[in-house]
């Protein structure tokens, strides 16, 4: 049976339903129960994909578990091309999870103008769906900026206080990465087209552009710093801080869950293979950057006042480790990394989570208005502490199996950055203990009143829960989808394994 | 035997569920039956296991957990002699602590927490004794630490309980990104991190590469057994409540650091340099845990600090090649500390949550039930001679004596004297807390306590009292725990002393100890305290003030510094300037700005300039190109 | 020279005299005027060049009805000459005089180089038939879009000029 | 036989820039819009002559669309000028800046 149609309806499924948000805005029960009904219609899609049992077959956009490839804009040469391997497989599961996620955490958060909220999330969510599975450039950028728009409104009609500063800082960081980006699709498709006569945004055609340094060097370095300030990486990540804090719940979680991700996932599937000669003499930079990063990040949260800002810096600092898994590029460490951009997605949407449930109970993101909430809500404690040591990498949860190929790997091929790494994969442990004890423990406070979680959130972080234990105990499934991408990546692309392999 | 070492594994972990998920509303009795079952359980398996397992040595995997490439971690056990003996120890001392936990915790309304905290530590214990790979191993480090930060905050409305659970966790993980290290080098070295992978595979090991391992894994082993110098979580981790000190920080998770060097030693041993590195902080850590529980007012300090004396005993075994010496040790110490922190717990509750031994007294009138397994520990942990501790320690001091060089001499010497300074804090204790004195305490000040938690005392305290029989240098059941043990690799099963060495030292060390009992029982005779020195006193009390040292030195500038980035670097100095750029563009556009005056005129004469400049372009193009 | 190249001649000084004298022109009605005798005369000079229904629209539409429509605007608003101040008047004049002989020169350039610059007109005509028939035939679309702005401009027109009325009353 | 193409031309950009200077230099709004009224005939003219030059129907047609542009463009921008004169009471074009950002 030829399910090929199933990629463009995953990506149109959730634009078809944000429409369908929109148009029961009126009626907000009705409008989130649709919503809901419709995001878990895609989430069982996606997961059907993981029992289809694909296998990877050549065809003319690449190698694929599954690909579809219609022309677009005849003119220019674009096509309407996804391709879907473990990596995308992964990262679409946990765009369809998060964003059920977001929909059950914001159920009794978001009141005002719910049509137009789930109108913006679920676009977002068709939006990242096609990022994650674009493989023509043109497509790519579109989405790439696409997603910036819903984000924005989410950050600047539902955030908080300083929402609008907030979010044109986000518009403005963003934005003006993508645009460097958009030059050098442009170059690097003219560059394409002079060369071979055949104009077309291909990213496996464009791949085997050969280009000489100088020129690879410029357009490579107009992609890393758009995927840099997604990322963020050290120094471009000041926007990240701000935006969290003021951004609304779901806006967090699909900000550190999802978002974040596009900038490491673009640099893995389009910058390194587009320049993989540049890409391995970037390598070093990448590790120091990624370094400076995890330290910088880790080391900061620490003075953190406000709980959503810690957390902010700490997924600063899980990139980095990421990052550095990629700087250091072997199977071991980039298998790591690319596990760890889905661990990273479930843990830190759980505490974003968890910090909102806190906000609408205190109204307050600050320490100092918290301490000793265990004793009123031990269900949420559990859950918190839980997640805290999903986060700072306790064996037998997800983090840690990410993080241990990442430190191992890294240890292997370059010995001292796996010191290094070793040594900062400590911080967490110092900021999210003061964390936890900071908000859950010491002398309850009399003055607020303050509920234990109920269904709809014992769910929710049932349902984030199992996915952290599953990847900590038995990553094995994951690890083998992720094979498929790394082959495809590390020895289909000649010029890739030239560059790095040796 | 698959089965038996997976049930061995299962049982607490179920229990722990069971407990966790149950959310506090289980039924207070059967919460603590549950977990006590279970872990009875796994110690049903654990002699089951002993006693099938015979001399053998069994790998047994289960599952792949991680594997990418040719890295592969997987669940897999080595079950030979050391870790059968080591998991009975567990178990049973678990066993009898859950049982007296269940007493202890009688009136805490948190009852679940607790015994899923404690069933989820055995399990994670257990892992620790069983694993066969590193990967594995290091998950049952990590429950451990986890565990004992867990509960040593458990009384998390006091913040400064909760700190010392923080301050727990985050010191012994200093240790364990060495031993995370060690983990990635000996995947290096090895292409593998099965024990018994490297066991078989250490002929290619250079000199270097094995004391760097040995250094590591030294590093590794201090943050969980508290050594020099990361000694400083122990003494405040008796915040928790006391079976948990009795559990974790005296019977098991603390002699974890030791059993990994002992796990490990076919590596270490490869490596005089390691070797003396690990004897020296043994050693070291020996004195400074003896010196420091002279100070001790807490009674629980003064154990806690005893546990970082006798710790530092098993890793000096270890330095001096003797791991059967450290094994006999690690067991006799299990049992007897215990049995002491359990008789603490005992009389703390029975004086409402006094902890400090001066403000005791008279107790052996008031509280008969703990007297006597009380004084059977306290002789143990003296060493006193024939019995508990005594065999093993003598074993301990004997083999650093035969070590090589003079510095295992020197050695020998910190432990020796170590060694007289425990029955000097031990009955210092002792005596306080027992003898009757003026100013003691009196009939109704005493709450009652159900007597079942000292009958439950009483297996420790003969098995710790009788300890001695495993290993006798003498008699029909001579060196038994070291010709059971001598299938491992490194293992001496009687050390090499000149004839008349072994007699003679014991017999020495023997009467110093006794001279020290009776020059302790002169000084802290009733009425009190022959003698003051009060800075002497401090400075003991404080730990030497290392840990005052630690927190100056790097707590505070690490705090510091985290608000110097984060205030003046990171939204002064870097946002700041990229906030500066987006200025210079708003400035940028503001003189742009300057010609839309919105006046039509400018706005038309604008577009002649355009036209002009469009024609220009085309004659140019056209005529010039 | 034709007789028709006399009266192009002519033709094109009456235009260009017109049109310099409306241009500058301080009083609106004095300058509508000119330019709708340069809007005649344009109106012949369309017919010299083969299109004489164009030459009819121009004089209906553009000097009957656009032309007329400024005369009405003109008296309705009442608007008075221009004053003459002579530093304004130069301020205005002066970027525009240079600008327009810059591009005049370039223009001049790009004509003078440009293809068929001695080829001279032939003498031919455009029937009104045949251009309709012509526009119907493969302009048809464009002429309805015409269509349509036009009606457009009158919907925006009344409405611009009602929403005015009402504004000043309320 | 006429003139040659090029006097035609050159006669469409004089009256081209003539319009164009009224338009840039006169700040009466009416004024200004007849000077494109002169800009368009000009326009107008160039399509016509080369018509005739290429003996090709598509300019006069362009003519066409070229007066129905003018005649709505008149009748809105003399609509809107009557609009603003009666809400600023003038109709000179430097009286009013609303349009500055």
């Amino acid at each position: 049976m030829d399910l090929h149609f199933l990629l463009p309806v995953i990506v149109l499924l959730p634009l078809a339903a944000s429409l369908t948000a929109l148009a029961t805005g009126r009626e907000p029960r009705l409008c989130r129960w649709v919503s809901l009904t419709l995001a878990v219609v895609e989430l069982a899609l996606v997961i059907l994909l993981f029992f289809l049992n694909l296998k990877p077959v050549a065809g003319p956009t690449g190698t694929w578990l599954m690909a579809v490839d219609y022309p677009w804009l005849p003119g220019v040469g674009a096509h309407f091309s996804l391709g879907l391997d473990g990596l995308s497989l992964m990262l679409i599961w946990l765009t369809a999870f998060v964003t059920v996620i977001c929909i059950l955490a914001s159920w009794n958060a978001i009141t005002e103008k719910v049509g137009s909220f789930h109108f913006f999330l679920l676009f977002l969510e068709g939006i990242l769906m096609g990022l994650f599975l674009a493989t023509d450039l043109l497509l790519f950028y579109l989405v790439w900026e696409f997603q910036l728009v819903p984000m924005f409104f989410l950050i600047g009609i539902w955030g908080h206080a300083k929402r609008l500063y907030a979010s044109i800082k986000f518009m403005l960081f963003t934005f003006g990465g993508g645009l460097f980006m958009l030059l050098a699709v442009v170059a690097l498709y003219i560059l394409h087209g002079r060369q071979t006569g055949e104009y077309t945004f291909s990213l496996y055609q464009l791949a085997q552009t050969p280009l000489s340094p100088a020129v690879q060097g410029w357009l490579y370095a107009a992609f890393l710093l758009a995927f840099a300030i997604k990322i963020p990486l050290v120094p471009v990540h000041t926007w990240l801080p701000d935006v969290h804090t003021e951004a609304p719940t779901a806006g967090s979680v699909v900000l550190a869950g999802l978002l974040l991700k596009t900038g490491f996932y673009a640099l893995f599937r389009f910058a390194f293979p587009l320049f993989p000669g540049a890409a391995g003499a970037s390598m070093l930079l990448l590790v120091v950057l990624g370094l400076t990063g995890m330290f910088y990040a880790g080391w900061i949260a620490l003075a953190q006042t406000d709980i959503k800002r810690l957390v902010a810096y700490s997924s600063i600092g899980h990139m980095g480790l990421m990052v550095v898994a990629l700087g250091v590029w072997n199977v071991m460490t980039l298998s790591g990394s690319l596990l760890q951009l889905v661990n990273h997605g479930l843990s830190t949407s759980a505490l974003f989570v968890m910090v909102g449930m806190l906000d609408e109970r205190l109204d307050s993101r600050r320490f100092s208005d918290m301490g000793g909430l265990w004793q009123k809500m031990p269900v949420f404690g559990a859950f918190f502490l839980f997640f805290a040591l999903s986060s700072l990498g306790l064996p037998g949860l997800n983090n840690f199996v990410g993080e241990i190929l990442i430190l191992i790997g890294a240890f292997q091929v370059r010995p001292v950055v796996g010191i290094l790494a070793f040594v900062g994969v400590l911080l967490p442990v110092i900021y999210l203990l003061t964390m936890v004890q900071k908000s859950l423990f010491g002398e309850a406070r009399k003055e607020r009143r303050v509920w234990d979680v109920g269904p709809r959130e014992i769910l929710i972080l049932v349902a984030l829960a199992l996915p952290v234990l599953f990847i900590g105990l038995h990553p094995g499934p994951i690890l083998r989808l992720f094979e498929s991408t790394l082959g495809h990546l590390m020895f289909q692309t000649p010029l890739l394994a030239q560059a790095l392999g040796g | 035997m698959d089965i038996i070492l997976l049930l061995m594994l299962l049982f607490p972990l179920a229990g722990a569920v069971l407990n966790a998920v149950s959310a506090g509303r289980l039924p207070r009795r059967l919460s603590g039956n549950v977990a006590s079952m279970a872990v009875l359980g796994s110690l049903i398996m654990a002699i089951a296991g002993f006693i099938l397992l015979g001399e053998r040595t069994l790998v047994v995997s289960l599952v792949d957990w991680v594997s990418v490439e040719n890295f592969s971690a997987s669940f897999a056990f080595l079950y030979n002699p050391l870790a059968a003996i080591m998991a009975l120890m567990v178990t049973f001392v678990s066993f009898l602590i859950h049982l007296y936990s269940v007493s202890f915790m009688r009136e805490d309304k948190d009852y679940c927490r607790y015994f899923a905290y404690l069933n989820l530590f055995v399990f994670s214990m257990l892992v620790i004794t069983l694993a066969d790979n590193l990967l594995f191993f290091y998950l049952g480090w990590e429950g451990v630490g986890f565990c004992s930060y867990a509960l040593i905050g458990f009384w998390y409305q006091d913040p400064e309980k909760a700190a010392a659970g923080r301050k727990a966790f985050v010191v012994t993980r200093i240790g364990d990104v060495a031993f995370g290290i060690a983990i990635a080098l000996s995947f290096f070295l090895f292409g593998s991190l099965s024990l018994t992978y490297i066991y078989g595979h250490l002929g290619g090991l250079t000199q270097v590469s094995a004391t760097v391992l040995g250094l590591l894994l030294l590093w590794g082993a201090m943050g969980k057994s508290a050594q020099l110098p990361l000694t400083v979580w122990l003494p405040d981790a008796m915040a928790g409540p006391t079976p948990v000190s009795a559990l974790i920080h005296a019977a098991t998770m603390v002699t974890a650091g030791a059993y990994l060097l002992i796990r490990l030693f076919p590596v270490v041993r490869l490596s005089p340099l390691a070797l003396a590195a690990i004897a020296g902080v043994g050693a070291l850590t020996t004195m400074y845990g003896s010196l420091s529980a002279l100070g001790q007012r807490d009674i629980k300090k003064v154990l806690a600090y005893s546990t970082i004396s006798q710790v530092g005993y098993m890793v000096l075994a270890v330095g001096a090649a003797d791991i059967i010496g450290s094994m006999f040790h690690l067991l006799s110490h299990a049992l007897f500390k215990s049995l002491l922190f359990m008789c603490a717990g005992y009389v703390i509750q029975a004086l409402d949550d006094e902890h400090d031994i001066f403000r005791m007294g008279n107790l052996r009138r008031l509280l008969p039930h703990i007297y006597w397994p009380f004084l059977i520990g306290a002789l143990c942990l003296s060493a006193f001679p024939m019995i508990g501790g005594f065999f093993s320690k003598d074993r301990i001091l004997l083999a650093t004596f035969l070590g090589p060089g003079i510095i295992y001499k020197v050695f020998w010497a910190m432990a020796l004297l170590a060694a007289f300074l425990t029955p000097l804090y031990t009955f210092r204790m002792f005596f306080a807390v027992f003898q009757e004195r003026p100013g003691g305490r009196s009939a109704e000040e005493i709450k009652p306590v159900p007597p079942f938690m000292a009958y439950i005392l009483w297996p420790l305290a003969i098995l710790a009292f009788c300890d001695g029989l495993l290993n006798l240098p003498f008699g029909p059941g001579k060196d038994w725990l070291a010709r059971y043990f001598s299938v491992l690799a490194g293992a001496v099963v009687a050390l090499p002393a000149p004839p008349g060495y072994e007699l003679s030292m014991s017999v020495g060390s023997g009467a110093v100890i006794l001279a020290v009992l009776l020059f302790t029982y002169v000084l802290y005779r009733p009425p009190g305290p022959k003698f003051s020195a009060p800075r002497l006193e401090a400075f003991l009390f404080e730990g030497l003030y290392l840990d005052k040292l630690y927190y100056s030195v790097f707590v505070v500038p690490y705090e510091r510094l985290a608000r110097f980035w984060w205030q003046t670097v990171d939204e002064g100095g870097i946002d700041r300037g990229l906030d500066g750029t987006a200025q210079l563009f708003a400035m940028l556009s503001r003189g742009l700005g300057y010609w839309a005056t919105g006046r039509l005129s400018t706005y038309v004469k604008m577009l002649l300039v355009g036209l002009t400049v469009f024609f220009s372009a085309l004659a140019v193009r056209w005529y010039l190109w | 020279m034709t007789i028709f190249g006399i009266i192009f001649y002519v033709l094109a000084a009456i235009i260009l005299i017109a049109t310099v004298l409306s241009i500058t022109r301080r009083t609106v009605m004095h300058a509508i005027i000119y330019v709708v005798i340069s809007f005649f005369a344009m109106a012949v000079l369309f017919y010299l060049l083969g299109a004489p229904f164009l030459a009819l629209l121009e004089v209906i539409i553009y000097a009957g009805a656009i032309m007329v429509l400024f005369i009405f605007i003109v008296m309705m608003l009442r608007v008075e000459a221009t004053p003459f101040v002579p530093g304004q008047w130069l301020r205005q004049w002066f970027p525009a005089v240079v600008l327009s002989l810059i591009s005049l020169f370039i223009m001049g350039i790009l004509i003078w180089q440009g293809p068929g610059r001695d080829a001279t007109l032939p003498l031919a005509m455009a029937a009104p038939r045949a251009l309709g028939q012509f526009l119907l035939q493969h302009y048809w679309l464009a002429v309805e879009i015409a269509s349509l702005l036009l009606f457009v401009a009158l919907v925006g027109a009344y409405y611009l000029g009602h929403k005015g009325d009402s504004g000043e009353k309320s | 036989m006429i003139v040659p193409y090029s006097h035609v031309l050159i006669l469409a950009s004089i009256i081209f820039i003539l319009g164009a200077a009224c338009a840039v230099a006169r700040r009466n709004l009416i004024m200004i819009l007849v000077g494109v009224e002169i800009m368009l005939n000009a326009a107008a003219l160039v399509f016509i002559s080369a018509s005739l030059f290429w003996q090709k129907l598509p300019g006069q047609a362009f003519v066409i669309f070229l007066f129905a542009v003018a005649a709505a463009e008149v009748a809105t921008g003399l609509a809107l000028i009557v609009h603003i004169q009666r809400r600023t009471g003038s109709v000179i074009s430097d009286d009013y800046n609303h349009m500055k950002g």
